[in-house]
């Protein structure tokens, strides 16, 4: 495939780790902070390779981790409301979010005992749910980046203009950088260059982390996923940090512009505002999220279905996530990695999603 | 700035209160070995399951064999006298045990819905080990599926069965004489009425009991004593005793006649048919045959098969006779043979 | 929450911005993906598409770019920083 | 006083426009024989089912046998390079090919759906002939059971086969010795990708096909060309490629190498599985195997193989070693050796 | 069983067709009012005994029969509600209305279709139902003459009680008694003699019956419908008219008195009041049915689901059945009894009802 | 519409009309209905059950009468018109 293969290359890629083992005179720490870039280093066997080069360790970025358990709680409590009551809600979701424990179980264990749960590739493809079962109340968990934001305004758009009344957002989405700099702003951080979300910044560009680089003085290199994009990175940073350099670049320069994607973000600006929002592991994180506008409240199933009383949310104790979320540690640090908890009995929600650290660790870390 | 607070409160997962079949379990992964290896080859301490092979390997069997397939939909799941359980192995070995074979290997194939108890599944499979046990057939092979909630009514289960055919054969309907006997093996229509009233809430007390059971001791004791005499044998399952007898008159075309009165039926399915206007002659069984023997014979029959305590009300029930006007004629009150008719679709409760 | 994947623009299925659609190539199947973001994008052009809709059109000179620095790494071992 | 009017205007009933399976098709009356004789026997012409007795009787068979069962639950009934009636046939089938037996008689058990119409299942079954006449097995039995709406999911096929184990039978996993080398008969996750695309309304054109065949002549090519340098071989069903490398190597004690390059995958599965997140490697194929053979035979096993059109694409993929701390490795950009992880559950389109 | 067994003893029952036959000098023709009876003549070799002596002809009293396709069109649009709006609807019936064809199909074909239908042995269970569901509008299929009556008026009264705001009824309740005078009117009446309905006597009692008795100097005795209660009523029948008597008399004292059931009928006239009603074959029958009053008028499903637009009927012309129900002519005259028209493949509703006469004629008849 | 069993009463669960309820016993089994119509009915008396609601109490002499005059009938073949 086009754009995929070529950068899928092992020749260039190793021609890369050379680079970045020539540069290197200290053992750097980097942290990418999309799940994405996680999934792409150890399923390619590049953080493998790269061992004793730089240290590279795990951010926030999977927005099924970070999903605030009270968000699941709600959705799960949605899509039992036909089994109580007369409202027969179908609660549409990313697969991504089906295995992800919330205080009683994940929406896998809902459908099991009764919910209505479907598994959409789009958010668009719930509205045409919608339009396809007027009986129904299709809500969408809209979870995600602002790589993802753009769609689900697109599909509150499109429901406004068909005049679907029975299709609303359960809006989720949260916003990376934030958390970026509430990480720098850890007492505990060990962070010393950014691997920046290829497309995070394909939508927001990167000309907001320039102040962040001026601030706290680390190299922030926006990149792809694929391992050249990766190692590109890796090196850009890696040369940035051996001379002393602190700088925003550019390594997935075919995707991500320094403004970013001017109509992506209007139309999220017009459906969405930000929000502070509570994310896992984290607390509340002061404009970490979005949530729908004065004028497209009325697509929100919070205040569409305003008589679902939150339940206390069950918040358990024992696993590291929110270090592991933080990168204060590397997955199989934590007591439970690999024995108590793996994919199939999953204590945390990174051992859950595809791009959640544990689980990317526990499918693809050569021990 | 930004007043990101830092206590550690982690996502785990709370298990749930009881664990159930996810979809997971039915898609060749870990989940899937775990629950064949940890609840299904455990209780059914089968060793060609074990192997978890894509087929089980059987020695050689003397002599021609007689092979047969049915599907357990039956739903509740648990009703009073057995489970799906139960009936799926006692269904397929009384069809092998009336062609008559001697049944000797089953396969075992679950549908499952998600969502549906672990727990629900161990007690019907431990079900499935005893009675495989009680009758003697091994289970060899195994199948199991999971599709999503609201696909399927909790569990559907599979067995097919081979047996070896011993002689002599019973020849079967088609081979009906003028004059043959017909012996119903136990008062009729249980088995329906016990999963009907279990199905529809009726609460009927106490619950009408199903006689799902094996037949495999009566055939024996049947076959043992009757030898060439024995015509045919046929569980009467589905359309009960009634659907039987239509059967056998198109295969030997052949009017049977029966008589009402002599037509065993226990008092609380009487009492349940009367109440919802059903006829237990058109009602299931499943642990009842229909039997048809020489003219004369009935009377040893009869005796070899009182001497067992599940055959122990068996009646002689009519005779086969030339054919007639009606396949099927049943006496009443009048002494007078009427048409007896075909059953059509499920029995439902009636109030006319 | 970030899988984007680039395809190659077909043909367009409705022209009208909000909700324009184009069938849009990956390697062997096609897939009608909205255009609402890319209003840039044309017939032949690649983009990156994420749940559905198209969140950027692919620049083939800066796709380059990578393997022209392998080039200069061949060469001198060196490495630009300005891209 | 009553004004009641004489005109004659008569209740009758109009027939629906598509006739549809009713639960009566499954009471065992007229209905249901109708329903057998006329549709399910007239289409797939097997004389024991003609017969309709409780168990077909089968001619004596020398030598030891396979049996294996499975259940059909596929969703959507039709999907783009097969059906649920073709694949229940090939799935029973492959399981006896691949055990070492020649494919001898098939039951056929029906789990219809009240409501679905009549001439699906005519579809389906006519699948079922044809597929079975191509393969040579014959149906001896069948059984069709009818559930409420919403009890399942339209049709769900259980088949269940018999064959005779054919000398010298591979003799499994367990036997797998370092050195063996891996081959996977075509390219990969071809029907998980088609029924999940097909399933899911993704609306990818042109709609990916399944590999949903018969594997019959490709194990008889390899048996004969290969001998006892034939391992094992199994059809990568459930869990993919990657699954039966993970029992395969619970059986054997070894570790599999497998190299990511080296492994066939159709362009349409590999734009799919791109977009939806997917790993072909652990999606299900319904007409593709993976074989282990002897050090240094793959050469002609994959010649035998490719003179086959349905297994042109064979493929060596990797080697079994000496136990390492992963049991199954997969090489991919830098040729170091990584863990493939066992599928967990259903594979689900994902944006992450 | 008590009150069964004993009124099925052969011996009695041909000393009772003895007696009939002793007493008859003309082959008198009697109607056997309602369904039940002619199940009881048909089902126990009654009316083959008879031959030769009374000639036996069917009454409309089948409710399944005579209920108007209009409202089972209608109880089938409700029961697909779910299907194209958010009333989730699940429509109770008794078991013997699961067969009749509407204008398109019976209530089995829309089940079949996806239809919410579910039988009930009783009114009571289906307002069990609904408290069990709260989610769902539970609406009973009232159905049948005035015996049945009594059990969904309660049913209305245990709703209310019990506060289940989610059951209506769709009421298509028959009175017997207007129907009968139709008949007497009809200038094809044939009728000499009625078998009164026992169980509708039970609820109503039979002193309504003598002003009908001195206006059309006919015997109308009550019967039971076990095989001594109707041959009681047949020979009362006989020597009434053999004796030029026209009385109402009453051969099931057991269970049924003069003044009929009071407590029965004061619970039908709080809930129900008389109306007209189309009756299948009968056309529009004055006073022939009962509707809710106004009291009860909030548990009429056809006003809590007013926006249903009816369908226009499908009359369709081939059966003969307004003539079955009118006693005209008997099942095997119409030429499709037995060819186009089985139980299998009902064409009018007098074959479907297991106390419909063509039915009857089907299963017990001897040619 | 009118298949109506005898049953006999065995016991009240609930007495207060109008939904007073008792168990009715019908051969081998025994189910819980309606006695709103049948105030007068006491445990041991027989009903005529119909929908799941007593519609009548069987008067066990009259019950009698049809075997008086089948009795008579023997006698002298008489009928006698008055009950
Ligand atoms: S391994 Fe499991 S328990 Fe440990 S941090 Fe990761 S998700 Fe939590
Ligand atoms: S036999 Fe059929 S067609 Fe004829 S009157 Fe009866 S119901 Fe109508
Ligand atoms: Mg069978
Ligand atoms: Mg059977
Ligand atoms: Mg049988
Ligand atoms: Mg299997
Ligand atoms: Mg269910
Ligand atoms: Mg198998
Ligand atoms: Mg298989
Ligand atoms: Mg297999
Ligand atoms: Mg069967
Ligand atoms: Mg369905």
């Amino acid at each position: 495939m086009k754009y995929l293969d070529e950068y899928r290359d092992p020749a260039s890629a190793k021609k890369l780790v050379e680079a970045i083992r020539r540069q290197v005179t200290r053992p750097w720490t980097l942290m990418e902070v999309c799940g994405g870039q996680t999934h792409g280093l150890l399923r390619n066997g590049i953080e493998a390779e790269l061992q004793g080069t730089v240290e590279l360790i795990h951010g926030p970025g999977c927005p099924v981790c970070v999903t605030a358990m009270e968000s699941i709680d709600f959705a799960q409590q949605l899509a039992m409301l036909h089994t109580t009551s007369t409202n027969n809600v179908v609660l549409a979701s990313f697969g991504d979010m089906m295995r992800v424990p919330g205080s009683h179980g994940s929406l896998l264990d809902t459908k099991a005992n009764g919910g209505n749960v479907k598994t959409v590739y789009s958010p668009l493809d719930a509205v045409e749910l919608a339009k396809r079962h007027p009986e129904k109340q299709v809500v969408f968990f809209a979870v995600g980046f602002e790589t993802t934001a753009p769609a689900t305004a697109l599909a509150v758009k499109q429901a406004a203009n068909d005049g679907i009344h029975n299709f609303s957002l359960l809006v989720s989405h949260v916003r990376v950088q934030p958390a970026m700099e509430a990480l720098l702003q850890s007492p505990h951080n060990r962070v010393q260059a950014f691997l920046a979300a290829g497309h995070v910044c394909a939508v927001m560009g990167y000309e907001s982390y320039e102040p962040m680089v001026e601030r706290y003085r680390l190299p922030i290199v926006v990149t792809g996923f694929e391992p050249l994009d990766l190692l590109e990175g890796i090196l850009n940073c890696v040369r940035q940090l051996e001379q002393g350099e602190a700088r925003v670049d550019n390594a997935y320069s075919r995707g991500v512009s320094r403004q970013g994607n001017q109509a992506a973000q209007d139309i999220v600006r017009e459906v969405y505002e930000v929000c502070d929002r509570p994310w896992r592991g984290f607390g509340i994180v002061t404009n970490g999220g979005l949530q729908l506008n004065q004028d497209w409240r009325h697509f929100d199933a919070r205040s569409r279905f305003d008589f679902i009383r939150s339940l206390p949310v069950i918040e358990p104790a024992e696993c590291e996530s929110a270090h592991v979320l933080a990168g204060r540690i590397k997955p199989p640090e934590c007591a439970a990695f690999g024995k108590a908890c793996t994919p199939d009995a999953p204590m945390g929600a990174p051992m859950v999603s595809s791009e959640g650290a544990c689980a990317a660790y526990y499918k693809w870390h050569t021990p | 700035m930004n007043q990101t607070s830092w206590e550690l409160h982690c996502p785990v997962a709370v298990n749930n209160d009881s664990p159930r079949v996810m979809l997971a379990h039915g898609e060749g992964g870990r989940m899937m070995r775990k629950l064949i290896r940890e609840t299904i080859v455990d209780i059914l301490s089968s060793e060609s399951l074990a192997e978890m092979d894509d087929a089980a390997r059987l020695p050689a069997i003397d002599g021609p064999l007689a092979m047969t397939t049915d599907s357990f939909v039956v739903s509740p799941l648990f009703f009073p006298g057995g489970d799906i359980g139960s009936l799926c192995v006692y269904g397929t070995v009384n069809d092998l045990a009336v062609s008559g074979a001697k049944p000797l290997y089953l396969t075992l194939s679950l549908i499952l819905e998600e969502g549906l108890p672990i727990a629900v599944l161990q007690e019907v499979l431990q079900s499935v080990a005893r009675a495989a046990n009680q009758t003697g057939i091994k289970i060899v092979a195994g199948d199991t599926k999971v599709v999503p909630r609201g696909a399927a009514d909790g569990l559907f289960i599979n067995t097919t069965g081979i047996g070896e055919l011993v002689d002599p054969v019973p020849p079967g309907p088609q081979a009906l004489c003028e004059g043959d006997e017909l012996i119903v093996t136990g008062p009729v229509g249980r088995h329906g009425i016990a999963v009907l009233c279990a199905r529809e809430e009726l609460a009927l007390q106490p619950a009408p009991t199903s006689d799902c059971g094996s037949l495999v001791a009566a055939t024996m004791q049947l076959r043992h004593r009757l030898g060439t005499r024995l015509r045919t044998m046929r569980d009467a399952t589905r359309g009960g005793v009634g659907a039987v007898l239509h059967e056998w008159s198109e295969s030997s075309g052949l009017t049977l006649a029966v008589n009402e009165k002599d037509i065993p039926v226990s008092p609380d399915v009487r009492g349940a048919s009367e109440l919802l206007g059903l006829d237990p002659i058109h009602i299931a069984n499943e642990g009842t045959m229909l039997i048809a023997v020489e003219s004369g014979a009935s009377e040893d029959a009869l005796e070899a098969l009182r001497s067992l305590p599940e055959t122990q009300y068996s009646a002689k029930i009519g005779t086969a006779i030339t054919r007639q006007a009606t396949p099927v004629t049943i006496t009443r009150m009048f002494g007078r043979p009427q048409p007896l008719d075909q059953p059509q679709g499920a029995p439902q409760p009636r109030i006319c | 929450m970030c899988l984007g994947i680039p395809g190659k623009v077909v043909q367009f299925t409705q022209q009208e911005t909000p909700f324009a659609k184009a069938e849009i190539e990956f390697d062997g199947v096609r897939r009608v993906c909205h255009m609402a973001c890319v209003p840039e994008a044309e017939v032949g052009d690649y983009v990156i598409v994420h749940a559905g809709i198209a969140i950027s059109r692919i620049d083939a000179d800066e796709a380059q770019r990578v393997f022209q620095e392998l080039a200069k790494l061949d060469d001198d071992d060196g490495w630009k920083d300005e891209p």
